[in-house]
């Protein structure tokens, strides 16, 4: 019962943070709000026994994403970072569309026959850590390169010079020299 | 060797020749070589000929070998082969020694030509002489057909000779034009043929209305080739040509293609009285027509073209009176005394320099040879009693007594008056009187030139003795009675138009009417009609289907395209370009899909 | 030697592979490459045709190769009785067409690739056994046209008028890149439209297989042979030039280079009319018997209209180009009697036609690289300075116009034939008229060009046909004559599969073509 | 705390997070939608292997969270290029694709 009592309350957080992220006017206080969203999120994680995930999602999200998003914001924040009133239409029908497709998918869950849940032992770190490396161990490799290539991505994204800005003073203010358009590897 | 053998060496020595001076151009560049390798081909080719004559003398019978040349359904649809018989026989004689007096004559005659313009015309001569045997051992209507067109490709090419004239080049292709307009009617002719018999075989019994159908359309091929009435006009514009080519092709042989494919088709006439009825007025009508125009040409070579069409009006009548035997004869003799005319008129344009009448005068005494040979060759189209065309213009003129009221009869016999008519005021106007200025320094070719005047001028005398042993050939019992009504009528025709050209024309006077069938001759009512057709019909409407083609037909293709194009720049509008619309569709799209797929 | 077929498609397609890795400067060797390419080509289907059992009949020289055997798709190919002359065909015309490049300066390289590549796809196309891999083959064919029209192609200027006046000003009308574009999307429409028929046949085999031979033993319902047989006609149809979906002929023919116009209009335009006889008459025979009617009509609009407008063009290009309309009128004529006449004279003209048409590109080709000029007005006396060409291209006019002793009279002879004998025999009339306005324009072309006084200015020092330039006239031109004169040579392969094929067809329509009584059937 | 609680529980973040990309303009915001959609599919992942066992799901989980990082760099990557680009991150503006 007690599990009930918590699981909802995580829930009840999980769910009302993320509204607040994608009502927010202020994208500050929406990477704030995801902040708690992903915190809830990691709750949730200790209360499925996973608290490896759970320590893991404390760390990279809320220590690491969380802190670039912040970061992102206030690279690109212009006039005080107030965002202009979303379209009305727009926002109405993402509304329906939103509340459609849950509709829907809530359907679909509870009509579908739910599998009895199977007494598992409780996933220990050792076990994780065999798993990652021993049976995934490409997909782990695999994985360390998407990372590597997206840093490089990333990187070279982010010092590119656009060759035709629209309003050329910001450009011409973002990046030292013009000299630099070509790829930095 | 077998009369197969025999036959098709006759037809193929030329056919080697031609082949030979195609692919090996060096000879026929060089000239000389090639008139060598045609004439050798042409002696080869006559020698077969005459050594086939020969076994036929000692009694060999006809022969006929197919072999399968179109395949339908694993028979033959179509044959190829070779017949010997009473018609083909003659008819292979007769080219092959025209062809070999031509050719030889043309040696002499066109030896001033270019050595390429030499070769190539000498190429051209042994392929028409294949294409000519071609038709004349055709064992069926399909092969008779191809050799046909061969025939008149080898002339259109002829004609055409001189190809840096422009009238050469217009005439050329309008004898193609004409020929090939005619022709489709012997296609179809065949094709009604192929449908009712399944075959081409001119021994086929369809039904009556069958083969009137088919005789109508062949009838129609023969109004081309033979150059009848109203499709004469190619005949006259022909002789643009070298005259060798004339006398050969356009008076001798393949103009009288057309009525060998009637004798040949004989059978299938003979069930058709209406296409004969038919036969006989334009036979008739080209008779006297052309004799008319004859009279008025001042271009000895267009008297002779025209009066080639009223002669062919002579055996077209006759084969539509029924009896395929004179007109064949005529054929025959007319072949040689025609050729000889030619070539004799040759000689003197030769000498002279001219084809106009105007300018000759008093040759008798320059050219005594050619005038002689002019004169057989006159006196015998003329009908003159004892000469080769006196026997077979009779018979012409005996198979149509009572035929159509008379009419046709009457017409005839006004044409053999006007034929005598011409042909003294040609041998008054050209080797009678005094010398003209052109003729003065006239003189005889050499031997190749005289040589096969000579020749021609003793089957143009004697060949119509040879009438008996052509008719028993035939199957036709051939009695001529020199003391019946059409043979005293016919001579005095002839005596009567001689001597009245002696009285009109010794002082250079004009023929009776000549003004009035002058101007019948210039307008050329027939001609303008034509080309009228031509100009009109055919290249207005090619005009408006080129236009409709181009700006309706492909217009509409290319509105399809425009009204693609169009659209998309009216669908473009329901595409934003924003990525949170396309989100939002991608997320209905979604919505609707799990819809159906929960709602199942 | 089981793998002669294969050998036949990859020659091409391995020469153009080998291409790929020779510098663009060594000339030389791009040509030789080709040239041998083509020439293995040529030699195997000559091979096959003397391989082939005419006494056996059928598919023969059979190799199988699964492909995507889960869908029932297998390289199979394997050669027929109509196979065997259009194989042969299409090894005369690629390696004439290769030798007329020879000269050829610009991104040459590229354009043999490309060339040799199609070739493939249409031997390909010949000889596939399965339905998947014929439209891939096909495709292969279609594709490559696009580009070379588009970059080596010429352009000219069409004016302005009509109803629909107001496209011109989103077209280049005339020009080659329009004649690229609209050629490769009206063949791609007709595509789609066989894909579909591809598909329904796929579907309604009941064995789910592209297997022609199994899907020849199914008899389809006549309602799903309703919807295939207009697909597959238009589909083809519009390959082969049926009106009026052949407007994409005359421009494409005309802004094409020599080569690719003579491969386009001598062997491609074959794929089209084949198309509809071997999918449209042989695998849903009961629909085609009653679509023939139209299929004649529309075929006998394309004789006549075909000659009409070839006779009123200017351009010498668009005259050979109408001209192709008109003759691939004949083949289409010859597929719709639905009897032996007309199904050999069919497949006889459309190797009588590539070879002439060939022959007709090539010189006219010639001309153009001399002249620089293609308006027939502004000639005339070349025969003074050309007279090899003059010579060729006057036989070629009269196979087009079907004079005896070429393969062109043999060809429309037998249609004409097949069409009388038929129920519609009033198609033989237009059919035949169709030939005479042939007659007429092609020698008034002959007169303009070729005959006249000797030509004088920029025209008097032309030359004649040279060295490599000599291949094509020589090859085509005496192919045209043996054909003419001695027909059996192929006409023995295309009887056998016409008879074949003959007995697919519902009794009602065979019942018109047995022979009448009394006629002596000729032992092979 | 039921294995139909925690899939609903997932649903409604994913419907929450498309709702965000949907209606937000700023690129950030529309990222920041993105994540709490990944968050949800995170969610099933950890549900399933609690209900399910196994500690493959628990993987899948820890890649994911891998590939979302690498997801944001270049995300945050591109905000910056429109940005210098138009001044603004606003992807109304950058409709290019329409072009």
């Amino acid at each position: 019962m007690s599990s009930q009592i918590g699981f909802g309350l995580v829930a009840a957080i999980i769910l009302v943070s993320a509204l607040f992220v994608v009502r927010s006017k202020n994208l500050i206080h929406a990477v704030l709000w995801l902040a708690v969203t992903l915190i809830g999120t990691a709750a949730l994680y200790a209360q499925l026994n996973a608290p490896f995930l759970a320590g893991v999602q404390v760390l990279t999200y809320v220590g690491g994403v969380v802190t670039l998003m912040v970061f992102g914001v206030m690279v690109t924040r212009r006039h005080g970072g107030a965002e202009a009133p979303a379209e009305s239409d727009s926002d109405e029908k993402g509304f329906i569309f939103a509340t459609a497709l849950f509709v829907v998918l809530a359907l679909a869950i509870w009509k579908s026959p739910v599998p009895l849940p199977v007494q598992a032992p409780i996933a220990t770190t050792n076990q994780l850590a065999h798993a990652l490396l021993d049976d995934y161990l490409i997909a782990f490799e695999a994985l360390s390169l998407l990372l590597l290539a997206a840093i490089v991505g990333a990187v070279v994204l982010a010092r590119r010079r656009d060759p035709d800005p629209v309003s050329g003073e910001e450009a011409g203010a973002a990046a030292p020299t013009r000299s630099t358009t070509e790829v930095v590897p | 060797m077998t009369p197969v053998t025999l036959a098709l060496v006759a037809t193929f020595a030329p056919a080697v020749a031609a082949l030979l001076l195609l692919i090996v151009f060096p000879l026929r560049h060089k000239g000389a070589p090639a008139a060598w390798i045609c004439l050798l081909g042409s002696v080869v080719s006559l020698g077969a000929a005459l050594k086939l004559l020969v076994d036929r003398l000692g009694g060999a019978g006809d022969t006929r070998v197919t072999a399968p040349w179109i395949m339908e359904n694993g028979r033959a649809m179509a044959e190829m082969g070779v017949l010997i018989d009473g018609v083909s026989l003659p008819m292979l004689v007769i080219v092959g020694v025209v062809a070999l007096c031509v050719q030889l004559f043309s040696v002499a005659y066109m030896h001033d030509e270019a050595p390429r313009a030499f070769g190539r015309y000498f190429t051209l001569h042994a392929l028409f002489l294949f294409s000519m045997n071609v038709v004349v051992i055709s064992p069926n209507l399909l092969q008779l057909f191809a050799g046909w067109e061969l025939v008149g490709l080898t002339s259109y090419l002829l004609i055409g000779f001189y190809f840096a004239k422009p009238s050469a080049a217009k005439a050329a292709v309008k004898a193609f034009w004409m020929t090939k307009l005619a022709d489709m009617g012997f296609l179809f002719g065949l094709l009604v043929l192929y449908v009712f018999t399944g075959g081409f075989e001119w021994t086929s019994q369809p039904t009556t209305l069958v083969a009137t159908w088919v005789t109508a359309l062949l009838f129609v091929a023969v109004i081309g080739k033979s150059a009848q009435f109203p499709l004469h006009i190619w005949l006259p514009d022909a002789m643009e040509g070298p005259t060798p080519v004339s006398a050969l092709l356009h008076a001798a042989t393949m103009v009288a293609a057309g009525v060998f494919l009637v004798v040949r088709a004989d059978p299938l006439f003979a069930l058709a009285p209406g296409t004969r009825e038919v036969m006989l007025w334009i036979g008739s009508v080209t008779a006297l027509f052309a004799a008319c125009l004859a009279l008025v040409q001042s271009d000895i070579k267009k008297v002779l073209a025209y009066s080639t069409a009223s002669q062919l009006g002579y055996m077209v009548a006759a084969l539509g009176a029924g009896n395929a035997f004179a007109g064949f004869f005529h054929l025959g003799t007319h072949a040689f005394f025609k050729a000889l005319l030619f070539l004799a008129a040759g000689s003197v344009i030769h000498a002279v320099h001219s084809n106009s009448l105007e300018d000759m005068g008093g040759l008798r005494k320059k050219l005594p040879l050619t005038t002689v040979a002019f004169g057989i060759g006159a006196l015998s189209l003329a009908g003159f009693p004892g000469f080769a065309g006196f026997f077979s213009k009779d018979l012409v003129l005996t198979s149509l007594e009572g035929k159509g009221n008379w009419i046709p009869w009457t017409m005839l016999m006004g044409s053999a008056f006007l034929t005598a008519f011409y042909m003294g005021r040609v041998l008054i106007k050209a080797f009678g009187g005094e010398l003209s200025e052109k003729s003065a320094h006239a003189h005889e070719g050499g031997p190749a030139m005289t040589g096969p005047l000579v020749i021609l001028a003793i089957p143009a005398l004697a060949s119509g003795f040879l009438g008996g042993w052509i008719g028993t050939q035939m199957h036709h019992a051939h009695e001529l009675h020199f003391l019946a009504l059409t043979p005293v009528v016919a001579s005095s025709m002839s005596l009567i138009g001689l001597t009245a050209a002696w009285f009109v024309f010794r002082n250079g006077g004009k023929a009776p009417f000549a003004g009035t069938l002058e101007r019948l001759d210039a307008f050329s009512l027939v001609d303008k009609t034509w080309a009228a057709g031509y100009q009109v019909g055919l290249l207005g409407i090619s005009g408006i289907a080129g236009w409709i083609d181009r700006y309706l037909v492909d217009g509409l293709m290319n509105f399809g395209a425009w009204s693609t194009l169009e659209g998309g720049e009216s669908a473009r509008r329901l595409q934003t370009g924003r990525v949170r619309d396309y989100a939002l569709m991608v997320v209905a799209g979604v919505v609707v899909l799990a819809l159906i797929g929960v709602l199942r | 030697m089981n793998h002669l077929l294969s050998i036949t498609i990859a020659a091409p397609a391995i020469a153009a592979a080998v291409l790929i890795f020779v510098p663009n400067s060594n000339r030389v060797a791009v040509r030789m490459i080709s040239v041998v390419g083509a020439a293995i080509s040529l030699v195997t289907s000559i091979w096959v045709a003397f391989l082939y059992d005419r006494a056996l009949g059928g598919f023969q020289l059979l190799e199988t190769f699964p492909l995507v055997p889960s869908m029932g798709i297998h390289l199979k190919f394997a050669v027929d009785g109509w196979g065997v002359p259009l194989l042969l065909l299409t090894g005369v015309i690629l390696f004439t067409g290769v030798i007329t490049s020879w000269t050829l300066a610009k991104r040459d390289k590229e354009f043999f690739m490309l060339t040799l590549l199609l070739v493939a796809g249409v031997f390909g196309v010949f000889v596939s056994q399965d339905l998947f891999v014929f439209f891939l083959f096909y495709e292969i064919a279609v594709l490559p046209m696009y580009l070379l029209i588009g970059i080596w192609g010429s352009s000219h200027k069409v004016e302005p008028s009509g109803p629909f006046k107001f496209v011109w000003k989103r077209f280049e009308v005339g020009s080659r890149e329009y004649a690229a574009m609209k050629l490769t999307l009206m063949l791609l429409v007709g595509s789609a439209a066989i894909m579909v028929a591809m598909f329904l046949l796929w579907v309604n085999s009941g064995a789910k297989t592209f297997d022609l031979q199994v899907l020849e033993a199914t008899r389809f319902p006549i309602s799903v042979q309703h919807v295939i047989f207009p697909l597959v006609w238009l589909g083809f149809g519009t390959l082969a030039g049926v009106f009026p979906f052949h407007t994409w002929s005359p421009d494409g023919h005309a802004s094409a280079p020599t080569a690719v116009s003579m491969i386009h209009a001598g062997v491609l335009m074959k794929l089209g009319a084949f198309g509809v006889l071997r999918v449209g008459m042989v695998l849903v025979p009961d629909a085609a018997a009653i679509w023939a009617p139209l299929v004649g009509a529309v075929a006998v609009v394309n004789i006549l209209y075909g000659a009409l407008c070839a006779a009123s063009q200017k351009d010498l290009k668009y005259i050979i180009a109408y001209s192709s309309v008109s003759h691939m009128g004949v083949v289409m004529l010859g597929i719709a009697t639905m009897n032996a006449a007309g199904w050999n004279g069919a497949v006889y003209q459309m190797v009588a036609h590539g070879i002439m048409t060939g022959l007709f590109f090539a010189l006219v080709g010639l001309v153009y690289e001399r002249a620089h000029t293609r308006t027939i007005a502004k000639m005339g006396g070349f025969a003074h300075v050309m007279p090899v060409v003059a010579g060729f291209f006057t036989l070629a006019c009269l196979s087009s116009l079907g004079l005896p002793g070429t393969a062109g009279f043999v060809a429309e002879f037998m249609v004409f034939a097949g069409a009388a004998k038929g129920v519609n025999w009033w198609w033989a009339i237009p059919g035949v008229l169709g030939a005479f306005v042939t007659a007429v324009y092609v020698l008034r072309a002959v007169k303009t060009i070729f005959w006249g006084p000797k030509p004088e200015g920029e025209y008097a020092h032309l030359t004649d046909a040279r060295s490599t330039e000599w291949a094509a006239p020589l090859v085509l031109g005496s192919l045209l004559v043996i054909f003419g004169f001695y027909p059996r040579v192929l006409l023995d392969f295309i009887d056998v599969a016409s008879q074949t094929n003959l007995k697919r067809l519902p009794a009602a329509v065979t019942a018109q073509v047995t022979p009448p009584a009394g006629e002596k059937v000729v032992a092979r | 705390m039921t294995l139909t609680g925690c899939i609903t529980l997932a649903a409604a973040l994913l419907c929450i997070g498309i709702y965000g990309l949907v209606t937000r303009k700023q690129a950030v915001a529309m990222l920041l939608s993105v994540e709490l959609m990944a968050n949800s599919a995170n969610i099933l992942f950890a549900a399933f292997a609690h209900f399910r066992g196994g500690a493959s799901a628990q993987v899948f989980v820890l890649f994911a969270l891998a590939i979302t990082v690498a997801e944001v760099a270049v995300g945050l990557a591109l905000v910056m290029l429109i940005y210098r680009r138009h001044g603004d991150t606003t992807l109304d503006l950058a409709s290019e694709a329409k072009q």
